[in-house]
């Protein structure tokens, strides 16, 4: 059972992984990097039952926290940046 | 059938080195070529830790009721790397912040263009 | 089952892989570099490797990164078409990727328990820790007890990058609070950012303590304290995070982390041991291991946040000291 | 029985979240434009996650691992519309027009 949710996590990694790459806009790929974030969270939870050593949990609460601060840290760069006609375009 | 499977992560790992490699030599653009680096040792970072693999094998902290373990060893090796890695990314960025502002490009053939000229 | 996603991972892997090489825009092959870096991570987590996979996250997906997205925000976003054709790289490409698939035909097999690999030392490592160590965390005993030398030679790595970063780009405390407008808006920002700062912090130290046994120790626990200050620049803007943590200090401890680690070492001489010799910390040997496996790793995690926090400040102050 | 019920409960959360993921995942390929995207991440970030999660600490029961899942069950659902705001804040920041059904006006 363990076995189904990580293949329709992967599943949806995938389809994560083609928005990140079609685009078209930056803010459609950073909400695609943030998704992966997400799913890779609950991917590494769900590996660790499936192990049967769940107690490694600390990791996923770490990609928590990094995805977060990063997805901030993107935002950040993008509107300091003058030419955000750049995103809009592309 | 095996040695494919048994072959799979290495194959791979060197696609991912030379996507790595391609992108350092090939591409003009200096910011582009850290992260081509930074694709290679993620690369070297996999090869190291899938030789670690122990079919049927538990993560390396000692518990009741397990007996096979993966390699501990080059887990260590390859914990120290990320961090040495981080280490070289910084460095190179900040060098890469240094030659724009000397240069006003990133760009190496324009680099060159302008060392040329001098 | 393993098996699956694992091929599955490294399949996603090379595709993004080739989409960084493709594309254009900067900011773009950013943010697929820090997708790479979580799907690397949690491969890293399929092949049993929890600290990697801890430090592979907290490491490539958050500071690498932040730092390169400082960077394109210091530079340009645009990446001109290569003037040269691609010829000669490829064929050089290919012909060392020739050569490295046929030396992998000699390997031995995914996950063979026989390999060469696993024979002499990995083993006595494993079999030596619980009764010479006592943490059950192997990666942490053979790091921080069995190859402490080898640590202390990464910190002084990391020591040295953070004094390299700051030659280049030197570092400029401000008085006044620069703050990107856009962000300044955001007022659920800023709260859940206090909110969460104490958490995350607490969180770093738990890593740190906790790391003989469970995954963790002291590089992870220093990259996670500078992610958490980091936050809280972001959400308040560079003046008032350096007003929290001064320059000065970030100087200090930077150095601070090293010292109490070579201190440590020392004080194994003069008790009688060698240089980084735990045993005789203390009067029985598996607590003065301990001892001193907790005291190094204070030290590591002191130095890998302050560096990590040097070179951030460092990337910032450079891109506000730009515009005005 | 009481542990069969549990059982039961845990693998119809995992089931439930599992399908939410996927049809976030589905939405954020399939929706016009980026504001419309936004609520199938959201989904994902949410919904799924929290289903997915309380099901793993069904499994778990009373032990260190749940404490640990309820943290994480928090910080998600404080994260996850946190970051989804900040991005749509930006994103309208960057004049990016949302896409109008103008057939009516």
């Amino acid at each position: 059972m363990f076995i189904a949710v990580s293949a329709v996590i992967l599943v949806a990694i995938a389809i994560g992984l083609v928005r990140a790459f079609r685009g078209p806009t930056l803010y459609d790929r950073v909400m695609a990097a943030n998704m992966i974030g997400t799913l890779t969270v609950l991917m590494v939870s769900v590996l660790g039952f499936m192990t049967g050593r769940p107690e490694f949990l600390d990791i996923a609460l770490v990609y928590v926290l990094i995805s977060f601060v990063s997805t901030i840290a993107v935002l950040r760069v993008v509107n300091t940046r003058s030419d955000t006609k750049q995103a809009g375009k592309q | 059938m095996s040695n494919l499977l048994g072959h799979y992560n290495y194959w791979i790992v060197i696609i991912l080195m030379m996507t790595g490699f391609y992108t350092v030599i090939a591409r003009p653009n200096l910011i582009k070529k850290v992260i081509g680096l930074f694709i290679f040792q993620t690369s070297v970072f996999i090869l190291f830790i899938s030789m670690a693999k122990i079919e049927g094998g538990s993560a390396p902290i000692i518990a009741e009721g397990i007996s096979v373990y993966s390699n501990p060893l080059p887990h260590v090796l390859i914990l120290t790397a990320i961090v040495v890695s981080l280490a070289t990314t910084a460095l190179g960025l900040a060098l890469v912040v240094r030659i724009r502002e000397a240069y006003g490009t990133t760009n190496e053939d324009e680099i060159h263009v302008q060392d040329e000229q001098d | 089952m393993e098996h699956f996603i694992d091929i599955v991972l490294l399949g996603l892997l090379m595709i993004t892989g080739f989409a960084i090489v493709r594309m254009r825009s900067l900011l773009a092959v950013a943010m697929l570099t820090s997708i790479y870096s979580l799907l690397s991570a949690s491969l890293f987590m399929v092949l049993d490797a929890v600290d990697v996979a801890l430090t592979e996250a907290a490491i490539g997906a958050g500071i690498s990164t932040i730092l390169m997205l400082a960077t394109i925000a210091l530079t340009t976003d645009r990446e001109k078409a290569p003037r040269h054709t691609p010829l000669l790289p490829l064929v050089v490409v290919f012909t060392t990727g020739a050569a490295l698939i046929y030396g992998t035909l000699d390997m031995p097999h995914y996950g063979d328990p026989d390999a060469p690999v696993h024979r002499r030392m990995a083993a006595a490592y494993l079999h030596d820790t619980p009764e010479e160590i006592g943490v059950p965390n192997v990666v942490t005993s053979v790091l921080a007890s069995y190859r402490g030398y080898d640590t202390l030679g990464e910190v002084t790595v990391i020591f040295t990058a953070g004094i390299g970063v700051l030659a280049l780009l030197g570092y400029r405390t401000r008085r006044r609070n620069i703050q990107s407008p856009a962000i300044k808006k955001l007022v659920v920002l800023r709260v859940i950012a206090k909110l969460f700062l104490p958490l995350i912090l607490l969180f770093a130290l738990y890593i740190l303590f906790h790391g003989d046994y469970g995954p963790g120790g002291g590089f992870q626990a220093g990259v996670i304290f500078a992610t958490g200050f980091i936050l809280y620049a972001l959400a308040f803007g560079l003046g008032n995070a350096q007003r929290l943590i001064p320059q000065r200090l970030l100087h200090v401890l930077a150095a601070a982390g090293v010292l109490i680690y070579a201190a440590v070492g020392i004080e194994g001489m003069l008790l009688g041991g060698k240089f980084l010799e735990y045993r005789v910390l203390a009067d029985d040997p598996v607590t003065g291991q301990h001892l001193g496996i907790m005291l190094i790793e204070l030290g590591v995690g002191i130095t890998v946040a302050a560096v990590m926090l040097i070179i951030y400040f460092g990337f910032v102050s450079r891109q506000h000291s730009g515009d005005s | 029985m009481m542990e069969l019920v549990l059982d039961l409960l845990s693998w119809v959360c995992l089931l439930a979240g599992a399908a939410f993921l996927l049809i976030g995942a589905i939405g954020v390929l399939r929706f016009p434009d980026f504001y419309t995207r936004l609520h199938a991440v959201s989904v994902c970030d949410t919904l799924g996650a929290g289903l997915v999660l309380v099901g793993l600490m069904l499994q778990g029961g009373l032990s260190l691992v749940t404490v640990k899942l309820l943290l994480m069950f928090c910080f998600m659902m404080f994260t996850g519309p946190t970051a989804v705001h900040a991005l749509a804040e930006a994103a309208l920041q960057g004049k990016l027009k949302p896409l109008v059904d103008d057939r009516e006006s």
